[in-house]
């Protein structure tokens, strides 16, 4: 292990070694690196936001035809500093008949569980915070701990359309977490594991290849668990004022702000680790700080994706979406799981018997999945065809607002 | 004692705490907040028992789905924010007292009984477990057919929830 | 993946295609057809990998693939059902798969698939063909979609795994299950223009002559496992079981018969019933009533043969006791039906004017060749002949279909009333439908025996020179016949439908099928073709030796001892040359020329034999005289009038009425003052108690939750006290 | 280390906590809670004799999946039920639902 190669290391063992060189027990040691690790995450987690929201307000800006931000540095790219010294300075407004403890623990819930995340994400080969053997679930359980802190924002500010909001949180978040749990069980079958970096390292093939319609479903359902636009329903302006975040102010909306934002980007890692392949790229193995670079190219790509669907998307109605979920999503990850498990037990149980050739065996297996994939699609769209609304559905006739009076009988005559 | 006593008595005693506000609490949000708080202590002890994958499915669980199901029926059956009025019934005395001998009951039976002071045994393969586990609840001759059962049952509950709770169509 | 599981799951996609096009895609034609081809398509694949191991396993005979499941307890020990993979499954395999593929391709075409709805199109029926507007707003009519285009794949599905069962299981009892679901298919197949009155008939009249066959056939089996107490092949095929077998007299000493041979001609009238073989075969013609892939797939390629499969599978039992090479009984009937039923049904196929009825005729003739070929010992040569004829029957059949298909097109076309299916309304379709028309001569030269190149001259060449070759000169002769007939016929057909000048205007307007049809028939004329060369004899001159004669080395094989090779001999090669070349001249000579609406030539020759040919021998009324009708009287007259109204209901009547007497007796002096008597003091009683004690109830849950713990309590209170008092 | 009789104890007092919770409480979904308690210390006690008495095993972990299978379907169902009768009758409290009675 030398500096160049893989400097986050060497500096945590040299740490370490001066640590212990002091006389204090290995224990304690671990729990100080490990404290340090977590704050150096969450920092940079954090300052990402930073960058990511100029990113995006420039990206929003070239979309709608702008310059977006372009006073502060240069290209505007420091703009984000004097917004947050304005949140920083606003002043708290506590509404009346708010439950207080509740209220103000929901923002900090609503961002914790966001960084929570960070824990398990691999950024490199030996860069990884801790990789927890069920980290697949750990994942999950960190996610609905995020929509607590929404129902909570909603219930406790004493607000109507707040609450409304913190309805329409419980109806999107808990349903689109189906699919996203299915979805995700396709990489735990294909990589044989619940742990992040070994299906990360189960990637020969990256799985976006064996099964696009799993990095699908679950890029579609974790966009819905961030409640970005499209599916923005639990803060619709046009419907709920600001929806459950109405009645923050100051450094608590900040903190929803950057949980969202934060959000956003995380699931950008996730798909990038689960299904594009993470850290992995050439040499790797012998630099492993370059699986850092890999890692965040493909986050940012993803990331890229996921502004162009916010800018570029109209909001849906919330019946529409829950059919989406209910009557799209989730039947067809169901289906897609037991279609990958079938053909990957039969693949295992083939291959002894087929003798294919030791190199070709991960691609083959890919192209068998793929092919999987695109008969559930083409299954899938015919189905789609052959229940498709025939006729226009009929809306109730318009009633006139008020009848013109019949004109007496002897104007006519 | 060793540092995990102490985080057990910690967390114990904040588990027990927040148990107690969950059946005394006046407001019912407010409950089901300490129950979410109890449970997270139980998950802790189920990290304490080296079962972390049970923890992490009671997060999922009770906290992702049981407990927000709670704040949500709550917050459906609620025209105002405060509850009025005591929350508990005229019987209050008789089930603290059931509930006192039921405890003194068990603590009998327990201190008579000669395993009650065990220590853990070393724990043989922690990683192996979890897919141990899962092929034992696929296997034909160990756990099959309960886990089956537990699936139908799951299933007939859902049905079940949505034809009771779902508006009825005259 | 082990092959021995790759056996077991072979029947499987087409049995559930089954199921699910029945159960869900029943109204989506095209996920229909696509399930059922696929799952055609899979299996297909499946018996391929199967095959070619099996091919590469050194001595299959010996140790075949097989594996077996313990099924039924039966006392202390299991019936046991397996699968089996030896050469001659092996081989049937090989066949089986590819018939059955092409025809599930050749139904999407039949069907109409890609038409529009017909106009007037009934369920069970068939379609009538559709009125579309083409861009001049000219009105034409076109073939329309099969109303019950599903339904259609679903059966096809289900014979095909009644198919796959029959020939991978290494048992009686599996064979027999996959037979009678084949037999519940064709009766369900050929009725499946269940609307039309002839289709009904005869889909009753193969469902019920074959049925005489099983119900011997059901017998024979139930014979053999009462006599050694097992149906797997490898059990029954033991020398000691055999030698068993021929020692016992056969029950109630019936013509003085061993045990063996009893089971063997209980078992051969099973496969005179599903091949159609004299005097069953009446069920055979009627059955084209069904669609065409049916015909090719259960009258040709797969269920008869499943009843020769079924004799060869069984040729150790039959042949069981003979002696430097005298026939066993069995086997000897065997000879006298076949080379009978050969020549006969020959004679008939030469009379008959529907091109689908001349195929049914010959499929029943050539059946016979096999029988006969099989009676006579030559093993090789009618495994050898059953898959050819399945490769070029089918083929046959198929360009039947796509004639008539094309033809029926003209007379949508044109609006005239002609039957489609008569060869003296076609003529001249060569130009039409060239494909079709190579590929059905392919087809007819490999029925007739062409030399040297098609697949039926080497394996009717070889059947006949076994028959020389072991002196059996009347079964010779009788095939040479047959096979002069056949050349016939066959020829008779090809000019009448394809050469010369157009006979009807619909014929003019005849159109090529489009490549769902005519695809499985260039691969199957390429078998027509191809296989023969894996059976040639190595002694034969010239070209013998060129290729190893595997049908012999591979499916003798199966046999414990591998059957000699018999020396060459040049009569039968010149008979056999004589009679495919004479009779396809002679065919030619006498339809070249025929004339619209001119009469038959040969029954300008032949006169009134030729009304008796053409009415089959009158057998279909023999039958009705003998069975048909004293069945209905026995049934009206005897069953219905006399047992069971007069003595079954009389006696009946009686009952009741003392029943009903001693009921009221019992009724008015125990039933009233006792029972009830009691019951209503019982129920007065717990109401009083009821009603002082409903205070209890509350209706409120934690209450009654309190109340049960606190007797609960009290309970374990009073049961520590009492034991720790003692 | 801590020995088994902690983790018995806790779990009976959170039984017992629950149970009184279960009695006493006026509002059907605190009713639930309360279960959920009992349920809760019904788990840890698997989990804990699991850990101590037969940790070579899996059995305490199976029915430990399943009590959280039957949790889940109780909580589903009872509060189901709960909204069901609330849009009846516009009252969660326990005692109101005394119809079931002569």
């Amino acid at each position: 292990m030398n500096f160049l190669t893989d400097p986050i290391n060497f500096i945590a063992n040299w740490l370490g070694n001066l640590l212990l060189s002091f006389g204090m027990s290995q224990t304690l040691v671990t729990v100080i690196l490990k404290f340090i690790g977590a704050g150096l995450v969450g920092t940079f987690g954090f300052s990402l936001v930073i960058f990511t929201i100029w990113l995006e307000r420039k990206l929003y800006g070239r979309i709608q035809d702008r310059l977006g931000p372009n006073r502060v540095g240069p290209w505007g790219i420091f703009q984000t500093f004097p917004d947050m010294i304005k949140i920083f300075t606003k002043e708290y407004i506590t509404p009346i008949g708010v439950d207080k403890i509740v209220y103000n623990l929901a923002p900090i819930l609503s961002v914790s569980a966001v960084l929570l995340t960070w824990a398990v994400i691999p950024f490199a080969p030996t860069i990884v915070g801790t990789d927890v053997n069920v980290g697949v679930l750990y994942l999950v359980a960190v996610g609905s701990i995020g929509a607590l802190g929404i129902i909570l924002a909603g219930w406790s500010s004493n607000n109507k359309y707040s609450l409304l909001g913190a309805f329409r949180a419980v109806a999107q978040v808990v349903s689109y977490e189906v699919p996203m749990v299915l979805a995700l069980l396709i990489p735990v079958l294909l990589g044989q594991s619940m742990g992040v970096n070994s299906l990360v390292n189960a990637q020969n093939v990256w799985f976006i290849i064996l099964s696009p319609v799993a990095a699908l479903i679950f890029f579609t359902s974790s966009l819905a668990e961030t409640g970005r636009a499209p599916f923005d329903l639990l803060e619709a302006e046009s419907e709920l004022v600001a929806g459950y975040q109405t009645e923050y102010s100051g450094l608590k909306f900040g903190m929803f702000y950057v949980g969202e934002f934060l959000h956003a980007f995380t699931i950008s890692a996730l798909m990038a680790a689960l299904f594009l392949g993470g850290w992995r790229g050439p040499w790797v193995e012998q630099v492993p700080i370059l699986g850092v670079a890999y890692f965040f190219i493909k986050t940012f790509i993803v990331y890229f994706v996921v502004v162009l669907i916010r800018i570029s998307m109209p909001r849906l109605r919330i019946d529409q979406m829950l059919d989406f979920n209910w009557k799209f999503l989730t039947p067809l990850a169901l289906v897609l799981l037991i279609v990958t498990a079938i053909v990957e037990k039969a693949f295992i149980i083939l291959v002894p018997s087929l003798q294919l050739m030791e190199v070709g065996v991960p691609w083959v297996r890919a192209g068998v999945h793929l092919l999987m994939n695109i008969i559930v699609v083409w299954i899938t769209i015919q189905l789609l065809k052959s229940h498709r609304i025939k006729a226009v559905r009929v809306v109730a006739k318009p009633r006139p607002i008020a009848v013109a009076p019949e004109p007496p009988a002897s104007v006519i005559s | 004692m060793t540092p995990e006593q102490i985080i057990f008595l910690i967390v114990a005693v904040v588990t027990l705490v927040a148990g107690i506000s969950v059946v005394t609490s006046r407001n019912l949000i407010h409950s089901a907040l300490w129950l979410i708080l109890s449970l997270f202590g139980i998950a802790v002890f189920y990290v304490l028992l080296d079962a972390g994958f049970f923890a992490v499915i009671q997060v999922i669980i009770y906290i992702g789905a049981i407990a927000i199901l709670f704040i949500f029926a709550a917050m459906l059956t609620r025209r105002v924010m405060q509850d009025t009025g005591p929350q508990s019934n005229s019987n209050w005395w008789l089930g603290a007292l059931i509930a006192l001998l039921l405890l003194a009951g068990i603590a009998v039976v327990l201190v008579n009984w000669q395993g009650f002071t065990a220590l853990a045994p070393e724990l043989i393969n922690p990683s192996g477990r979890l897919s141990q586990l899962g092929l034992a609840l696929v296997s034909p001759d160990q756990y099959v057919l309960p886990f089956e059962l537990a699936s139908v049952l799951l299933v007939a509950a859902m049905i079940g929830a949505i034809f009771v709770a779902g508006e009825k169509k005259q | 993946m082990s092959t021995e599981l790759l056996v077991w799951l072979l029947p499987l996609p087409p049995l559930l295609a089954f199921f699910l096009i029945i159960l869900l895609t029943n109204r989506y034609k095209a996920l229909s057809h696509s399930l059922a081809v696929g799952a055609a398509l899979l299996s297909w694949l499946g018996s391929m990998v199967v095959f070619f191991s099996a091919v590469r396993t050194e001595h299959l005979g010996a140790n075949p693939i097989a594996s077996v499941l313990n099924w039924l307890p039966t006392g202390d020990s299991w019936f046991q059902i397996g699968v089996r993979i030896d050469p001659l499954s092996a081989a049937t395999l090989f066949f089986v798969a590819w018939t059955v593929l092409m025809i599930f391709i050749y139904s999407v075409g039949y069907h109409n698939y890609g038409q529009p709805q017909g106009d007037h199109d009934k369920k069970g029926l068939q379609p009538h063909g559709a009125t579309v507007a083409d861009e001049h707003g000219h009105k034409h009519v076109v073939p329309s979609i099969e109303p019950m285009y599903s339904r259609f794949f679903a059966f096809i599905g289900l014979f095909a795994f009644g198919m796959y069962t029959l020939v991978i299981s290494d048992n009686l009892l599996t064979l027999f299950v996959g037979w009678e679901i084949m037999g519940l298919c064709s009766y369900l197949l050929i009725g499946f223009w269940y609307q039309k009155p002839t289709a009904r008939a005869a889909m009753i009249k193969a469902f019920m002559t074959t049925r005489v066959g099983d119900v011997f056939m059901l017998l024979g089996i139930a014979y053999l496992y009462s006599s050694i107490g097992s149906l797997s092949y490898s059990e029954i095929f033991k020398p000691e079981t055999l030698q068993k077998l021929v020692e016992t007299p056969a029950i109630g000493g019936f013509l003085s018969l061993s045990a063996a041979g009893m089971i063997g001609i209980l078992l051969f009238i099973g496969t005179v019933g599903k091949s159609a073989q004299w005097p069953l075969h009446v069920w055979l013609p009627d059955a084209m009533e069904g669609p065409t892939p049916v015909s090719a797939m259960i009258h040709a390629a797969t269920m008869v043969s499943a009843g020769v499969y079924m004799v060869i599978r069984m040729f150790p039992l039959l042949q069981a006791g003979s002696e430097n090479g005298l026939l066993t009984p069995a086997m000897a009937l065997m000879t006298i039906i076949g080379a009978f039923t050969a020549i006969f049904a020959a004679t008939i196929a030469v009379a008959q004017n529907d091109i689908k009825r001349v195929l049914a005729y010959s499929t029943i003739s050539q059946l016979g060749y096999m029988i006969a070929a099989l009676g006579i010992g030559a093993y090789v040569a009618a495994a050898f002949h059953l898959i050819t004829h399945a490769f070029f029957k089918a083929l046959l059949f198929l360009g039947s279909g796509s004639v008539i298909h094309g033809v029926e097109h003209g007379v949508l076309h044109t609006g005239e009333q002609v039957d489609p299916q008569n060869m003296f309304n076609m003529g001249g379709l060569r130009k039409k439908m060239p494909i079709t028309f190579w590929t059905f001569v392919v087809g007819g030269f490999a029925l007739s025996g062409f030399p040297l190149v098609t697949a039926g001259f080497w394996s009717k060449d070889e059947i006949l020179a076994d028959a020389f070759g072991h002196g059996h000169w009347v079964v010779f002769i009788t095939l040479a016949l047959a096979a002069l007939l056949t050349a016939f016929y066959t020829m008779r057909q090809i000019t009448l439908t394809f050469l010369g000048e157009p006979r009807t205007v619909s014929a003019q307007h005849a159109q090529e099928t489009p490549w769902t049809m005519t695809l499985p028939l260039v691969i199957l004329a390429v078998f027509a073709v191809g296989i023969g060369w894996a059976g040639i004899s190595e002694s034969f001159p010239v070209i013998g030796g060129i290729i190893p004669n595997f049908a012999h080395e591979f499916i003798g094989g199966t046999l414990a001892e591998l059957p000699e090779a018999l020396p060459f001999n040049i009569w039968p090669l010149i008979v056999s040359l004589v009679v495919a070349l004479g009779g396809l001249t002679l065919g030619w000579l006498v339809y070249r020329n025929q004339k619209a609406g001119a009469e038959d030539p040969l029954k300008i020759a032949l006169g009134p034999i030729h009304t008796v040919l053409k009415n089959k021998y009158y057998f279909d009324e023999i039958y009705d005289m003998i069975f048909v009708r004293p069945a209905y009287w026995l049934a009206d007259k005897f069953t219905n009038q006399f047992l069971d109204r007069g003595v079954i209901d009389g006696i009946l009547h009686f009952v009741a009425r003392i029943a009903s007497n001693v009921g009221g007796i019992l009724r008015n002096y125990f039933d009233k003052p006792v029972v009830n008597g009691f019951g209503d003091f019982v129920g007065e009683g717990i109401k009083k108690f009821g009603r002082s004690i409903k205070i209890i109830q509350t209706g409120r849950v934690q209450q009654y939750l309190l109340m049960a713990l606190v007797l609960a309590f009290a309970a374990m209170f009073y049961f520590v006290f009492t034991f720790v008092g003692h | 280390m801590i020995p088994l009789s902690w983790y018995l104890i806790f779990a009976a007092i959170l039984f017992c906590i629950g149970l009184y919770g279960v009695l006493v409480r006026k509002n059907a979904i605190a009713i639930l809670m309360g279960i959920e308690l009992m349920l809760n210390s019904v788990n840890i006690n698997l989990i804990a004799f699991w850990r101590y008495r037969s940790a070579d095993g899996i059995a305490g972990q199976a029915f430990a999946i399943i009590v959280f299978a039957v949790a889940a379907a109780e909580v589903a169902v009872g509060l189901a039920l709960i909204i069901s009768i609330y849009r009846r009758r516009s009252s969660i409290v326990a005692d109101d639902m005394n119809m079931m009675k002569w």
